[in-house]
């Protein structure tokens, strides 16, 4: 984890933490947070609490996004202020043109159709078209975004660097696909070929994967389906404490940069609350 | 609002679903009164999710729509690309389901800005799948507390298309349902009070509306909550998971 | 499966009948021969011997394809015939601009974006392009293909017509979606809900299925994973047979027209034949 | 072809492939060597199929591309469409290895139809994914019977392009594996004979081409198959499954 980031992930960048509520890799982003990496350009559908902790921690020169809502929640507030406050700059799409930018980029098209979107966000952007040379019609354009680095959590993986996961698998494989550099975060590793029967749950390639770390409980708030639950009352509780920057601070302070590691991290949580999400999640 | 009239909302909302139909469910109220819908009247109803979530059967209300519940009890989740390009795009979503913070008379809806986009007095969550759902759907519901902030003359950012030129397909906002009452649209396609709820009047409805609201010839009643609503609300509003 | 053709196959129409190499609706394809339908425009990436048979059997004015080849055999002799004769008109393309042609209708797009290819297919076809509106690139397109009906084979379905499948999908699902009607097949149909815990395996939902039908062995001889392997003996069997018009006639007349269903067609093979297939597909 | 001379083809094939690249194989003789090389020099060879397969390890030599064995066998099934426009559209597919009915001194290779399009002499099987593969692949290698009507001048059609304008990556034909010998491209992508497999001479060759074929100054004779080979070759072609 230390090194893959170290190694792969530099100031100025534009980086895309892949996962729909699913997977969501905060324990590459509080890495990030840690090794103090700047003018990053943050790209997500969703920046959720992941993506407002990194801004509150001024990684982010920019984002990226489609919904920056804290999902069933409410707002993002370290978000919102930086936007209201003019300190990050927003590059916004619906969720359908976000994924479309992504699809171009990961089958190394220069634009990617869809049907045209008539809202005051396409209208900013002048509505880019393309003409049908077969009818009529017009379609709409997005750009590809082709991310620098593209960071994923997933279940398991072998020692080969095959990447495994299942359920809500959002934008995961798109985002992978999108950039060329993909850091892989995992619950699990087992040995070469250990998985090679779960052909039906490969999310990745290892010849896709350009680093992989052991990371348990690498999602955290998020979750990983069948290993530990969303942590609900997480979500809740940040939307309290993050209405006042500094105790969104300093709860960066406590769980990011005081700690070492993930370990470290996760020994601040009661164990309690750990052992019910894990219990909650169930083998689904 | 009180309880009540939120309960009030979700119970409208539910009835405004059909059996059998695909209904593209947003967070919060939409996601409650499709639950609700599913519970009563419409246990086939195929809830639809953006995260790709396909036909979920959820034991409690999720609180967002990612859910490890939705997944564990869903037909499938799909790449969200393909619900998008395949099930969307094409038009085999019947119903979307949103909310948002402003509509205006033409059924345009924002979730994106109070005030200007570029020095906002409130940044709101954006789209999502919003702008989508509503541009492609065969109908769209819409859901918001009746207030004259939020039904302004125009809205302050077009999250969503309402009835104008440029919706790709569907025939845009059905209804709008509110704290107060229920609105359609009429043929010219701009907005219509033709129900209240219980003990709230035509005037109240107008007071609290930013622009002059068309009432319909024969404004009804919306009858309460049937036993069996309430025994499936209190069950689903009761403990949000 | 009988009902299923002749209330939605109309003579005239597109078809579509999908699987690559694996879960050849053949049993559609024979059907189809016995109810004399005519005209049609025959649609699939490898027309392989299905096509060749329905070919042969007169049902075909136009074939649009990819690959018309005996897959690791050789040529297709009744369709080669055909072509070579006049008497049936071909549409071709490569493999990705067919599976494009599918995707555009599957996604409601007037054309589908491709990198662009520079042969004598796309030559004749004079290359429509699109420039894009983000920089100098010219993209190659194609029109969606949307056939009146697609037919597929797949594993199970539950009683709603929710239809699960696995294993090699080539352009099944692409092809269903292209379609507004999807006549499909399978080897075993459970009661609703069975199936609900196979949810990565589901195909398509039962909203996307116009009519299904209980079909035991309806791939052969192409395959279905883990139920029955490929018949290769079939397949080069075919091979001979087939150079001459007479012999390809007389296996049609006996092995399709002579039969009533499926049943009957099984009844025509060694019954240790079919047991060897089935236990070579052991569980996988 | 006699068997030997069928051998040396698939050794020679197999021995311009590298550990660790991946290969997308073609039906027939491509597959032969690519999973010769595998068995031999390149045991993580990664075997691609345009059926959707990735990293198959058939137990013994396939059939056709979408055999039960190869997905039996495979780290995963793409669907097709993700295989040609997410790895090979995009550049990540190192050699493509194709056969065909001609090729001329170009690389242009032809697998569609002998004589006219309209009124064809034979119609073969045409593109499937030769046309994508030779325009999206790193390098490609084809592999081809020597004989005058399959090295013309020009072929009749050209299904896959050579060294000409408009491939959209990569470097192109790299090889032409024969009966009689091994050919390469100059820099300006001209085929040229470079090797000869023992007991061809060099005049046997350009008798053999239908074009006035360029020479290597230093043709050389190319190794006979090592017992490893002869092993791993008895076992792969002896039970075609």
């Amino acid at each position: 984890m230390r090194e893959a980031v170290s190694r792969h992930v530099r100031d100025g960048q534009s980086l895309y933490l892949a996962g729909f509520t699913h997977l969501i890799p905060f324990s590459f982003g509080h890495e990030i947070i840690r090794q103090e990496r700047r003018h990053l350009t943050l790209c997500r559908a969703t920046p959720d609490l992941v993506y407002d902790q990194m801004i509150a921690a001024g990684v982010a020169d920019r984002v990226v996004f489609s919904y920056a809502g804290n999902p069933g929640v409410g707002l993002l507030h370290c978000f919102r202020r930086a936007v209201e406050g003019g300190l990050i700059e927003i590059e916004e799409y619906s969720h359908f043109e976000l994924l479309g930018r992504l699809q171009a980029a990961a089958s190394g098209l220069p634009f990617w159709p869809l049907l045209a979107l008539d809202n005051d966000l396409t209208r900013q952007r002048g509505r880019p078209v393309v003409e049908s040379p077969f009818g009529p019609e017009r379609v709409a354009v997005v750009e590809p975004l082709r991310p620098d680095v593209t960071l994923v959590h997933a279940h398991m993986a072998d020692e080969d660097g095959n990447v495994y996961s299942w359920g809500l698998l959002g934008d995961v494989r798109e985002a992978a696909l999108a950039a060329d550099k993909v850091l892989v975060s995992v619950e699990e590793i087992l040995p070469v070929e250990a998985l090679r029967e779960q052909r039906d749950h490969l999310l990745l390639p290892g010849f896709r994967v350009t680093a992989l770390a052991l990371e348990p409980w690498g999602a955290h708030p998020s979750y990983v389906q069948g290993r530990y639950d969303r942590d609900q009352l997480f979500y809740q509780e940040w939307d309290h404490l993050s209405r006042d920057p500094v105790e969104a601070t300093a709860w960066l302070e406590r769980f990011v940069l005081a700690v070492a590691d993930r370990r470290a991290y996760l020994d601040l949580f009661q164990p309690e609350r750990l052992e019910l999400l894990r219990r909650a999640a169930g083998d689904g | 609002m009180d309880e009540s009239r939120r309960r009030d909302m979700a119970v409208v909302g539910a009835r405004l679903l059909r059996d059998r139909e695909r209904v593209l469910v947003g967070v919060g109220m939409p996601n409650l009164a499709a639950n609700l819908a599913k519970r009563v009247h419409a246990p086939e109803l195929v809830l639809i999710y953006e995260s790709g979530v396909i036909d979920a059967r959820p034991p409690r209300l999720p609180l967002s729509i990612g859910d490890p519940d939705l997944v564990r009890t869903s037909l499938c989740t799909l790449p969200m690309t393909d619900l998008f390009s395949q099930y969307l795009q094409t038009g085999w979503i019947d119903v979307g389901f949103l909310g948002g913070a402003q509509v205006d008379r033409r059924g345009n809806l924002n979730s994106t800005v109070i005030g200007s986009y570029r020095s906002p007095e409130v940044r709101l969550a954006g789209s999502g799948g919003a702008a989508d759902i509503a541009s492609f759907s065969k109908r769209t519901l819409i859901v918001m507390p009746h207030e004259p902030k939020r039904f302004p003359e125009q809205v302050d950012f077009v999250t969503s298309p309402g009835h104008r030129d440029g919706r790709v397909q569907g025939r845009g906002p059905s209804h709008v349902i509110t704290d107060l009452g229920l609105l359609d649209f009429d043929e010219r396609g701009e907005m219509r009070l033709v129900a209240t709820h219980r003990g709230v009047t035509v005037d109240e409805v107008l007071e609290r509306t930013g622009f002059s609201l068309q009432v319909s010839s024969e404004v009804g009643e919306i009858p309460a909550p049937t036993a069996e609503e309430l025994a499936a609300y209190r069950e689903l509003a009761g403990r949000p998971s």
